[in-house]
């Protein structure tokens, strides 16, 4: 069973991808809408075989590590894997309605989206350091073909930037992994894990650790390091930007992180932890205060997302040299604010593409009068808009609890300071876009009004935002599940 | 000191030498030989580094050859992306940005 | 029993559905949006008294789940929250029939009706929370649903007033998160309970206590517009007058109040918190409040300032009434709770009336206005005496049981204060009720009032008329069992003999 | 010692033709001295025992990256399309 | 000023940097191995189904990276040609009269094709393989639309898309029935490894041409364009 689920889980984006190849835009959403039903039960299927069993190792052709490839599936894993099938699949849902199918470039659309997401499966589930890099760059060029696609100079020069930004930071992660090979012999994360625990730390180790993370975090946009994502995220289409900001920063993270878990104890150093987390809070500041001067709705929107990534980044000092318990808490932080930006900033984002198509422009003073006649994408927004904000009870709020409770749990009181100003200086902005919204200009409606089918998308992510926190104990528990070391199913 | 090891120096001279290519040069296609001269520079660390001590070593053979395909493929959307970019705009750097100024410079 | 396991929950959802059903329901379904909203009002109102009968005969409403590790999702309702609810629901029932009339054809009113349910719903929350953390739950979502009403008119004015309560009022949650989250990290999960969790803590915490409650304060006081943290409040009266009704009255202010009687009753408990030396300097603060808000009255031009800036002062009242340490003061703090509720939205009604029906924003166009509407204008008059405090009205009441708790705990300065703050408060409100009766009306009015016909729209007329009988009436029959008086009370008993 | 000597050289003509594919005034003596550079690279796995990737640099990163970029240079340094801002090859 | 001050910081950032990789490369060099892959992998060979160990690590041991890295090929393809002209390839710019080339075209063609045919079946036992002798492939083909030989196959149409899709599908579907049949995703039986291996190298071979080549071509552009949502306007 288990066997069926991991086939159909790394098989069926390749396969659409190939499918959708062959058709048209129009045939080509139909095919998708078959695979994202596909993928999502696919994906519901194995949430729930390994919350019900725990995790396993899965060695793919047949071959363990280190000499094959081995598939790590656990809680968080699987947990990643269930919110790329629910946010892709809604962006996938959306675009299908939103992309014009008389371009007859589009048609690659299709194929790109699901090269997107085979990668980003791949990522999740990847234990083997060269293997991620292949996902890596699986999901970097098919994103950086999506912003490219049938794009004006502007959207060309993003999607270059982005694309040289990217390669560099392959390019650095992959030296990471030539030390690391070079050092330990082995690709496979677990196996240098293992290794390190029973062995002294030998020296050169860092540099490898130090690339890895560096390369990872250009990838992610990590302050100083974002300036590629805001244009490529803004330019893109709605439902491209939605899948770039909400999935593909969150796996180079996920790859980082997943790297200092395992490693960062022992080859990491307490400075290289504060220094992360201080460019973490450096990008929280400088995001949201860029986000509120920005004039243009989606700029705004791809802003926040700098800010936003920042907070995760907090991870590497709260996880370093300290208590279990504070450690587990950042952890479960960490992993809750990814959960809850991909949801958010995936509604907002397709709201965001509403709100442009309805208005006609993509100026910020151009929403006047929307509250007005367009409650409902401005609802979808406005709701994105609390978890981003981190209120009560979104699932936003739930991560800044824990990261505040690690944070003065481990007496690192000054990320303290920047977790609050965050919440404020995203409140700045997101209160901008209201106030913008709510100012009565003309009494008539002059508004294209968006298909409901469009509408009605941005609020369910933007509902599963705000409901994670009610549930966080619940998503948390499957997340802890215990480990079943090695023996596969 | 073994021949290995020293491409693997060289292949750290040549990583350093791509990263100030593909910061400090502006024409698109010189930050993409930049690219390559970097990617190489990797390659050789790559395989250098574990041949130093074991002898010819297959895994990161197949490795390096899985990328070069990769980086082939990435220099080649480049290209694409490049010509499509001076098609429309007639620039070949991504400096001097005329419009997406407003407001929100760094 | 699970069906009161489920009770608060019930009371809570009913506006959160309301609110919900309201925001699909097209613009144009008037009728049933109005039977939505008044239906739900009703129905709360109902589940409310059966839970009043229940917690005054002991029986116990809880539920919780674990919401994050370590933390958990309380609702329970003990006296001190029935308090609040019955105040909510009640109030509630009252302004959304004046809110109907009110806004009879102006545009977004489904939007207004939504945020407005919204807004109840976290009030009723706040009321029931069972521990800090809940609390903090409701009191954020407070702001972010009382946002969109006060922006409500969409000019630049009030969005200019919107921003100033959401800056004030987000930083202030910031700080109160703070507060919560490194309370949580001293000492765990802190549910409510009668009589605090400090009474015997740990001399070595007596310092992180302190800053604590100095960032709890901090951060409720925001929106009981605490002196320096005021700001907001005269500001957001641009709001409709339902709006400044409620939110002036039931929601946020009286949030902030009642935070600050949870935080020194029911976390601190209130031996602890005199015995760590923070009731005195609350108390100044307070008096100073009510004394400061009363002074700005005086000189507010725009009538619905000048009943703001009364709030900022009235609202202090409760404040200084539970830091008087003492049984029979905490009771006047508390009875104003629920006093000051019904005599502002009484005023504020009023306030409504005059501007929607003949247009008058100003105190000096309401030169004779009593005659035209001698109904607003006699509601409007027992409100204004009620806060000056002449018996036998609920004012009077408060002050009576303040003083008298100020003279048993040995706060002489306190009966200065309220002397003064009543001089005030006659000096800011007699003219007013002089114009309004004595004085001969400039011009003519907008609408002469037709024989036969009420002065103004009914949905407009019945709600101040039913709070100012209320303001006689609590007054009057303060004695009887369930009359406020008698549960505040109860509630001190039961926080004092624990 | 003639090992020595053979490897050193490479190294040695790898770096400095790195050096002037990245620095030369002219893009299409850049690319030229890339071109260079991709068959000294396979001279150098030739010479780390790894002829599949000698093969894979040959055709690949010599010829193809090669023929790509040449073609991209004359593309871009002939037709002008719209506004002519900048000069290909300066730097 | 700036700009000269700018790269000279750069300039030493980025010897800092040598020097740090220097310095760990060496501290690496001289640590000792803890484990040896190459010799696990001698021992595994006689189970991959082919004699050349690189060849055995591409498409056995770490067939899953290969399968994702013709994916990575198949992005670049698509986003290349979902640029390329749609209506006409035959840019009459792109003929060169170039007699030599002409010349040499006509004498390197056949040969290369020989030696990418040879390549490809030397992949098994000797050093080669699909992608050496896929990228031979699409060199004789860029040479010959250089000589401006028309290669109409090219045109973004269906059976350019089935044949950057070619190669793909068979990797996949061998990895689907080795799913069905076998143990793991990707887990060919023993006895028919080196079947599958050849089959899966000669249509990879053929669909990286095909895609290298379709990156080639497609670089002239199209004029065509969508509204930007982020763009000024």
């Amino acid at each position: 069973m288990t066997l069926w689920l991991m086939a159909g889980l790394l098989f069926t984006p390749l396969a659409w991808a190939v499918l959708t190849l062959l058709t048209d835009f129009s045939r080509g959403r139909l095919v998708s809408w078959a695979g994202i039903l596909v993928q999502v039960l696919v994906s519901l299927g194995l949430w729930l075989a390994v919350a019900r069993d725990g995790g396993f190792y899965y060695g793919l052709g047949g071959w363990d590590a280190p000499l094959g490839i081995e598939l790590r599936v656990d809680g968080l894993a699987v947990t990643f894997v269930l919110l790329t099938a629910v946010v892709a699949g809604a962006c996938g849902l959306h675009a299908g309605a939103y992309i014009d199918p008389d371009k007859p470039w589009h048609r690659y659309f299709w194929p790109l989206f699901w090269f997107l997401w085979s990668g980003l499966n791949a990522v999740w589930l990847g234990g083997d350091l060269f293997n991620l890099y292949v996902g890596l760059e699986l999901i970097s060029l098919s994103a950086v073909g999506l912003v490219a696609l049938g794009g004006q100079a502007g959207a060309l020069r993003a999607s270059l930037r982005y694309l040289l930004a990217a390669l560099l930071g392959s390019l650095a992660y992959l030296l990471g992994v030539a030390l690391i090979y070079g050092q330990f012999g082995t690709l496979s994360i677990a196996g240098v894990a293992t290794w390190l625990s029973d062995h002294p730390v030998p020296s050169g180790s860092g540099m490898a650790l130090a690339l890895m993370i560096a390369g990872l975090a250009l990838k992610t946009a990590l302050f100083p390091l974002h300036r590629w994502l805001p244009p490529a995220h803004g330019i893109a289409k709605s439902p491209v930007s939605a899948l770039l900001s909400a999935l593909v920063v969150k796996a180079s993270f996920y790859i980082a992180a997943r790297l200092w878990l395992e490693l960062g104890q022992p080859i990491g150093s307490l400075a290289a932890a504060q220094l992360i987390g201080l460019l973490g809070s450096a990008a929280v500041v400088w995001g949201s205060w860029l986000a509120c001067r920005q004039q243009r709705l989606k700029q705004v929107v791809a802003y926040s997302s700098v800010a936003q990534i920042g907070y995760l980044f907090l991870l590497f000092p709260l996880t370093f040299s300290v208590s279990e318990t504070v450690s587990l808490q950042a952890q479960q932080g960490m992993t809750l604010q990814v959960i809850s930006h991909a949801l958010a900033k995936a509604a907002m984002f397709l709201a965001a593409g509403n709100l442009i198509l309805s208005v006609g422009s993509n100026r910020v003073d151009a929403l006047a009068g929307v509250s007005r006649f367009l409650p409902f994408s401005l609802f979808s927004f406005g709701l994105a808009g609390v978890s981003l904000m981190s209120l009560p009870p979104s699932g936003g709020f739930a991560a800044k609890w824990l990261l505040l409770q690690a944070s003065l749990g481990s007496g690192q009181w000054w990320w303290v300071l920047v977790l609050l100003a965050g919440g404020l200086l995203s409140a700045a902005y997101i209160f901008r876009i209201y106030r913008a919204s709510f100012l009565e200009s003309s009494g008539t409606d002059q508004f294209f009004h968006p298909s409901r089918s469009l509408e009605v998308i941005p609020l369910i992510l933007a509902m599963l935002a705000l409901g994670l926190g009610l549930a966080s104990d619940q998503v948390l528990t499957v997340m802890a599940l215990p480990f079943e070391g090695e023996g596969a199913p | 000191m073994t021949a290995p090891l020293l491409y693997a120096l060289a292949g750290a001279l040549l990583c350093g030498l791509g990263l100030f290519g593909l910061l400090c040069l502006s024409h698109l296609l010189r930050k993409l030989l930049a690219f390559n001269v970097m990617g190489s520079g990797v390659f050789l660390v790559m395989v250098g580094l574990p041949q130093h001590q074991g002898g010819p070593d297959p895994v990161p053979q197949a490795l390096v050859l899985t990328g070069i395909v990769v980086a082939i493929a990435a220099t080649a959307l480049a290209v694409v992306l490049i010509r499509r970019y001076y098609h429309l705009s007639g620039l070949t750097t991504l400096d001097a940005e005329p419009t997406s100024r407003e407001g929100g410079q760094e | 029993m699970t069906l009161n396991m489920w009770m608060p929950l019930f009371a809570l959802m009913t506006s959160l559905m309301a609110s919900l059903v309201i925001f699909v329901l097209p613009e144009q379904g008037y009728r049933l949006r109005t039977a939505v909203n008044l239906g739900a009002a009703l129905v709360k109102l109902g589940i409310v008294a059966v839970m009043v009968w229940g917690v005054f005969h002991g029986v116990d409403y809880g539920l919780s789940f674990t919401m994050l590790p370590g933390v958990e999702f309380v609702l329970k309702a003990d006296a001190l929250s029935m308090m609040f609810a019955g105040l909510s629901a009640v109030l509630w029932f009252l302004t959304t029939i004046y809110a109907v009339g009110y806004l009879e054809d102006s545009p977004n009113r489904s939007r207004f009706f939504g945020f407005f349910s919204l807004c109840v719903a976290s009030t009723m929350g706040i009321a029931l929370a069972g521990n800090l953390f809940t609390f903090f739950l409701f009191y954020e979502m407070l702001t972010l649903a009382t946002y969109p009403l006060v922006v409500h008119r969409g000019t630049e004015q009030a969005l200019r007033a919107g921003r100033a309560y959401v800056i004030y009022t987000l930083t202030g949650g910031a700080v109160l998160l703070l507060a919560i989250a490194w309370l949580q990290g001293l000492v765990g999960d802190l549910p409510f309970r009668e009589g605090g969790h400090f009474g015997d803590a740990d001399p070595a915490l007596h310092g992180s206590l302190i800053l604590i409650f100095v960032l709890l304060i901090a951060g409720l006081g925001v929106k009981a517009a605490i002196f320096p943290l005021h700001g907001w409040l005269p500001q957001a009266m641009v709001a409709p007058a339902p709006v400044s009704a409620l939110l002036h009255a039931v929601a946020v202010v009286k949030a902030g109040a009642f935070g600050i009687v949870r935080v020194v009753y029911d976390i601190y408990g209130i031996e602890a918190s005199a015995m760590l030396g923070l009731l005195e300097p609350l108390a100044w603060l307070a008096a100073f409040t009510i004394l400061y808000g009363s002074a700005r009255a005086l000189s507010q031009v725009d009538l619905k300032r000048r009943l703001a800036f009364s709030t900022v002062s009235q609202v202090s009242y409760i404040i200084l009434g539970i830091c008087l340490f003492g049984p029979v003061g905490a009771t006047g703090g508390l009875v104003h709770l629920l006093h000051q509720g019904i005599m502002k939205i009484t005023l504020f009604f009023c306030a409504g009336n005059y501007a929607e029906t003949l247009g008058i924003h100003r105190i000096d166009e309401m030169d004779g206005a009593g005659r035209r509407m001698p109904g607003t204008s006699l509601a409007f008059t027992v409100g204004a005496f009620g806060m000056i405090g002449a018996p036998p009205l609920a004012g009077f009441i408060t002050k009576w049981t303040m003083g008298t708790g100020a003279l048993a705990s040995n706060m002489d300065w306190v009966i200065g204060v309220l002397v003064l703050s009543s001089l005030l408060n006659a000096a800011y409100f007699l003219p007013i009720l002089h114009r309004l009766w004595f004085r001969e009306p400039r011009g003519s009015w907008p609408h002469e009032r037709q024989w036969g016909r009420l002065e103004t729209s009914a949905w407009l007329f019945w709600p101040p008329m039913l709070t100012a009988a209320m303001t006689v009436l609590v007054g009057v029959l303060a004695s009887l069992p369930f009359s406020p008086l008698s549960w505040a009370e109860l509630v001190v008993l039961r926080a004092y003999s624990s | 010692m003639t090992e020595w000597l053979l490897d050193g050289l490479l190294v040695i003509a790898l770096v400095i033709t790195a050096v002037a594919a990245l620095l030369s005034r002219d893009l299409f003596r850049a690319v030229v001295v890339f071109i260079a550079f991709g068959l000294l690279m396979t001279v150098a796995w030739v010479r780390l025992q790894a002829p599949d990737i000698a093969l894979a640099e040959a055709a690949i990163g010599a010829g193809l990256t090669g023929v790509l970029l040449l073609d991209a240079v004359s593309h871009l340094g002939s037709k002008r399309p719209g506004k002519r801002t900048q000069e290909g090859g300066e730097q | 000023m700036i700009q000269a001050l700018r790269i000279s910081a750069i300039a030493i950032a980025c010897l800092m940097f040598v020097a740090g990789l220097a310095a760990s490369i060496w501290a690496i060099a001289g640590n000792p191995l803890p484990e040896s892959l190459p010799q696990l992998l001698s021992e595994n060979m006689s189970r991959s189904g082919v004699e050349h160990p690189v060849t055995a690590v591409l498409l056995n041991f770490r067939s899953y990276d290969t399968l994702l890295e013709i994916g990575v090929l198949v992005i670049a393809g698509i986003a290349g040609i979902s640029m390329a002209k749609t209506t006409s390839l035959e840019d009459p710019e792109l003929r060169t009269s170039d007699s030599l080339l002409y010349a040499l075209q006509r004498w390197f063609v056949p040969l290369m094709l020989v030696l990418a045919g040879y390549l490809l079946w030397a992949g098994a036992d000797r050093p080669g393989g699909a992608f050496q002798a896929g990228a031979v492939l699409a060199a004789t083909g860029v040479l010959m639309r250089l000589g401006g030989i028309p290669m109409e196959f090219i045109r973004p149409g269906l059976l350019l898309r089935l044949g950057l899709a070619l190669g793909f599908t068979v990797f996949l579907l061998v990895a689907l029935a080795s799913a069905i049949g076998g143990d793991a995703f990707l887990a060919y039986p023993p006895a028919m490894a080196k079947t599958l291996i050849v089959v899966i190298e000669s249509v990879l071979t053929l669909s990286i041409a095909m895609v290298l080549l379709a990156l080639f071509v497609s670089a002239p552009v199209n004029d065509a364009e969508d509204p930007e949502e982020g763009g000024s306007s």
